[in-house]
Order: structure tokens, then C-alpha cells, then sequence
């Protein structure tokens, strides 16, 4: 099912990652690193969505650097199943102009046991938040041209917590 | 050199195009050389790049410091600190 | 949707607890929690799996407390609300025989930032592996009687990091 | 006092019964006295008793410790470390 296995350390392990303006499907994508196997204990998935922020924004527009999206994000989920030692992973990030409510992007990490599977979906969050090429434009409810979302500090913290000393 | 430079988010916006390609003056050899000529094209590339501090870069789609050299290119991308996810 | 929402401070939080024998729908509790609402901008699920164990397992039979296992589970995730500021928050534990690859326990929790999210699904958790009056037995797939699944150290140790001092 | 005293996983199995009502002698006043009367019981509950510290317990499903005082419980549950999830 998931596009794209790769080879990490010992074990092949499913990593898969697409950038795409459709929706996804969670269900669909944890049967695909989970079906017909009987080695993982543990699934995380994290889902990001699109807030209205107290019912100011009419939608959030995505704008990203195709090419080095995907390969930034790549990179960080294989750093992850190395790290981690997941049996796979999946990463979907979505651009376009996507509504409150709305999906914006999916992890789902698998693992033989939880920590791992946390850890795995966590660390490619904090990661993807910094450094994969995608930009964050408001679109206001009255219409107002709306400003671009400001990077946070909290994120650049976010990701200093897996430093190996 | 002619090189490829894509804007991404407010950079793209304030400069009004999303890339072109630019001969570069022989004295432009890092990213952060290339910013300041940038930043003296005109009005509107002096505002993308009035803070040059904050702007981020990759060369051939991979991250870059500001000192790491240019060398022989293909593209360069430069942009604002990245919020996605 | 949600069955059983409580308040939970200021806000009233969704919290869904069940004990079942039957599977789980995860797209379908993840919708229970984010359904018509643009306040939320995270949502993370923890789906733990029957293994094999490297092919020895022809299943797990989950013994549990009925009133206890959902009373304590009950407990952590209003905990986990009020902690974490979750906007809600759903735990499903299986019980009865689970074969290699089957689910055994769901936890979905929502957030407006990822943080949260995170921390309440894994918190719960967490708490769950050494409060939740849950046991496993091992049925082996050469038809021998297995063994009761001992408790780990290492689930006392990760319920410890969550102490505040 | 009669309680209803439930057992669950190998204490069950070794004990041979899920529950079942007691009358609790006098002395019997904390969990871990009610363990350590169980176990003079016959050699199935010494079997089940025969590291009492690793035994859990629950006084009307909620969890209690050994030197917790029965009271006038109505169910105290004894069970091994749990292994949900």
C-alpha cells in the first residue's frame, strides 16, 4: 500500500511521504503501515488542523516549495525510524487553502512498543515545523487581506529538546 | 554565473514574482553576499530583504546558512522562517 | 456524539471512556471529537496492538474489572483534561481474546496546540498500563497454556515522569 | 463482618474461584491483614498469597494499599500488577 519503502539499518522499514492538496484518510493510512502484520504494539497519529482563531479566519492558505517539501520531510522521517526504531512511517502534508475545521497535515508513526511510536510522530512534528518549506497565509472572515503567520519561538524550543548531548 | 532564485511567502510577495534568474557580480559567494545585492535591486527588494537576519535559504532545495557558499547552484530559495505543519 | 461529556473547569470537555469487547472505528472517534469545531488545532491517537511475539502468540485474552476499568480509566483522562487543556479526550479498552494484530486500546486526544494533544494521549496512557485493572494472558499458538504477561519496570518508571515536584 | 472479596488473573486461577463472600475475623483490619488471613485459608490461597507484596488491591473499586483499613468495605478486590493497555 504506502508508496515508497526504504531500506533503515537492518529492517525494511515503510516510510512514506506526500505533499498534495487532497484530503486524507487516518484510518486508511494506519491499515497501511499496520495490515497484515502482527510485530507492532503501537500506532501514534498526529493530526493538524486549521483553527479560526475565536472565528477570525475564513481559511488558512498553504503555500510550499515543491520538491524540497517532500524532501525535507523525508529526511526527517527516516532520521525518525532510525532514531526510534519505527517500523514505519507516514507523513501527508497538504497546501492550498484549507477552512477551519480542515485538515492540514498527518503523521502516523508504528512501532513494536508506544514510546517509540510517540517519540516518532512527536520528533517529526517538531521537526516538520521548522524546517519543512511551507508558509501559513490568513484569509479573515471580513474579507480583510490577512498577514502571514509569524514562526514561533515555542517551535524552535520544540525541537532542541532532541538534541543528543 | 546566471542562477535561479525562487521567493517563497512574504519575500515572494513584497518582491511581486515567485523566481527569476540573475547574473551574479563576481563578489557575490555566499547567501548572505547574495541577500545584500539582492536588497539593492530596488525598492521592492529592499523591503523582502530589509531584515536580512530572518530570512532563510536552500541551495538545490536543501537547507543553507547564510556564510555557506554558493558555489555553482542550480537554484537558490530564499523565504521566511517556515510554519507549516 | 461523544458519550458522557463532563465539565472540566471552565470549559466542558468531551471525555468518552468505554470497555468493550467489540473493535473500534478510529476515524469515526476521531470525528466524535473534532466534528463541527474549528477550536482545535491537534488531535493524537494511540492505537496499542496485539503482537505475536516473533510468532509464539496465537492470541491475547484481556481479563479486566467491569465498573473498576472504567472508573479508573475515567479518573486519568479527567485528569489529563484538566492537566493538558484538552478539549477532549476518548479511551476504548478491548477485553476478551485478541489475536496477532487485533486493537486492544484507543486513545484520541484533542488539543488546540500539539503539545497537549501529545501529552494528554500519552499521559493517559501512561497512567492506564499501571491503574487500569486490565491483565493479559498468552495463548500459545502450539496450543500450550501461556503465561500471565508480567507487569514492566519500565511502566512504573513512565508514569513516574509525570510527577510534578 | 461479611465482604465480598473478587480475585482476578493468576490469583483467580490459583485461588480457583472469582469471588466469593467472607466473614472477616475480628483482627482482620487492613488489606494486607486480609491478605495474610486469605492465605492461611488452604494451600490453593498460599498459593496465591505466597509473595504477598506483589499483590494489588482495590476497596470498592477503587485502589487501596496494604495497611488501608477495610472499614466497612462491601468489595475488596486482590489481583496481581495490572498489564492493561
Amino acid at each position: 500500500m504506502a508508496a515508497g519503502g526504504t531500506i533503515s539499518g537492518d529492517t525494511a522499514a515503510l516510510v512514506s511521504v506526500r505533499i498534495q492538496t487532497g484530503d486524507f484518510d487516518i484510518a486508511q493510512e494506519i491499515e497501511a503501515l499496520t495490515g497484515g502484520r502482527a510485530d507492532i504494539g503501537a500506532v501514534v497519529s498526529f493530526t493538524g488542523l486549521c483553527r479560526d482563531e475565536g472565528g477570525r479566519l475564513s481559511a488558512l492558505e498553504l503555500e510550499h516549495y515543491p520538491g524540497m517539501a517532500e524532501r525535507a520531510i523525508r529526511a526527517i522521517a527516516e532520521e525518525a525510524v532510525k532514531r526510534f526504531g519505527l517500523t514505519g512511517i507516514t507523513a501527508i502534508h497538504r497546501y492550498g487553502a484549507i477552512p477551519p475545521g480542515g485538515n492540514i497535515v498527518l503523521v502516523v508513526a508504528a512501532a513494536p512498543h508506544r514510546q517509540a511510536a510517540f517519540d516518532g510522530a512527536s520528533f517529526l512534528m517538531d521537526f516538520l515545523k521548522t524546517d519543512a518549506p511551507f508558509w501559513k497565509k490568513e484569509h479573515l472572515k471580513d474579507g480583510g487581506s490577512g498577514e502571514w503567520v509569524s514562526a514561533k519561538d515555542a517551535d524552535d524550543k520544540a525541537k532542541l529538546r532532541w538534541r543528543t548531548p | 554565473m546566471r542562477v535561479r532564485i525562487v521567493y517563497f511567502a512574504w519575500v515572494r510577495e513584497r518582491i511581486g514574482k515567485g523566481s527569476e534568474e540573475i547574473e551574479l557580480p563576481a563578489d557575490v559567494k555566499t547567501v548572505g553576499d547574495l541577500i545584500a545585492h539582492l536588497a539593492t535591486l530596488g525598492e521592492e527588494y529592499a523591503a523582502a530583504f530589509e531584515v536580512p537576519q530572518v530570512i532563510r535559504a536552500a541551495i538545490n532545495e536543501e537547507h543553507a546558512e547564510h556564510d555557506e557558499a554558493i558555489g555553482d547552484a542550480r537554484e537558490i530559495a530564499l523565504f521566511p522562517p517556515m510554519t507549516g505543519g
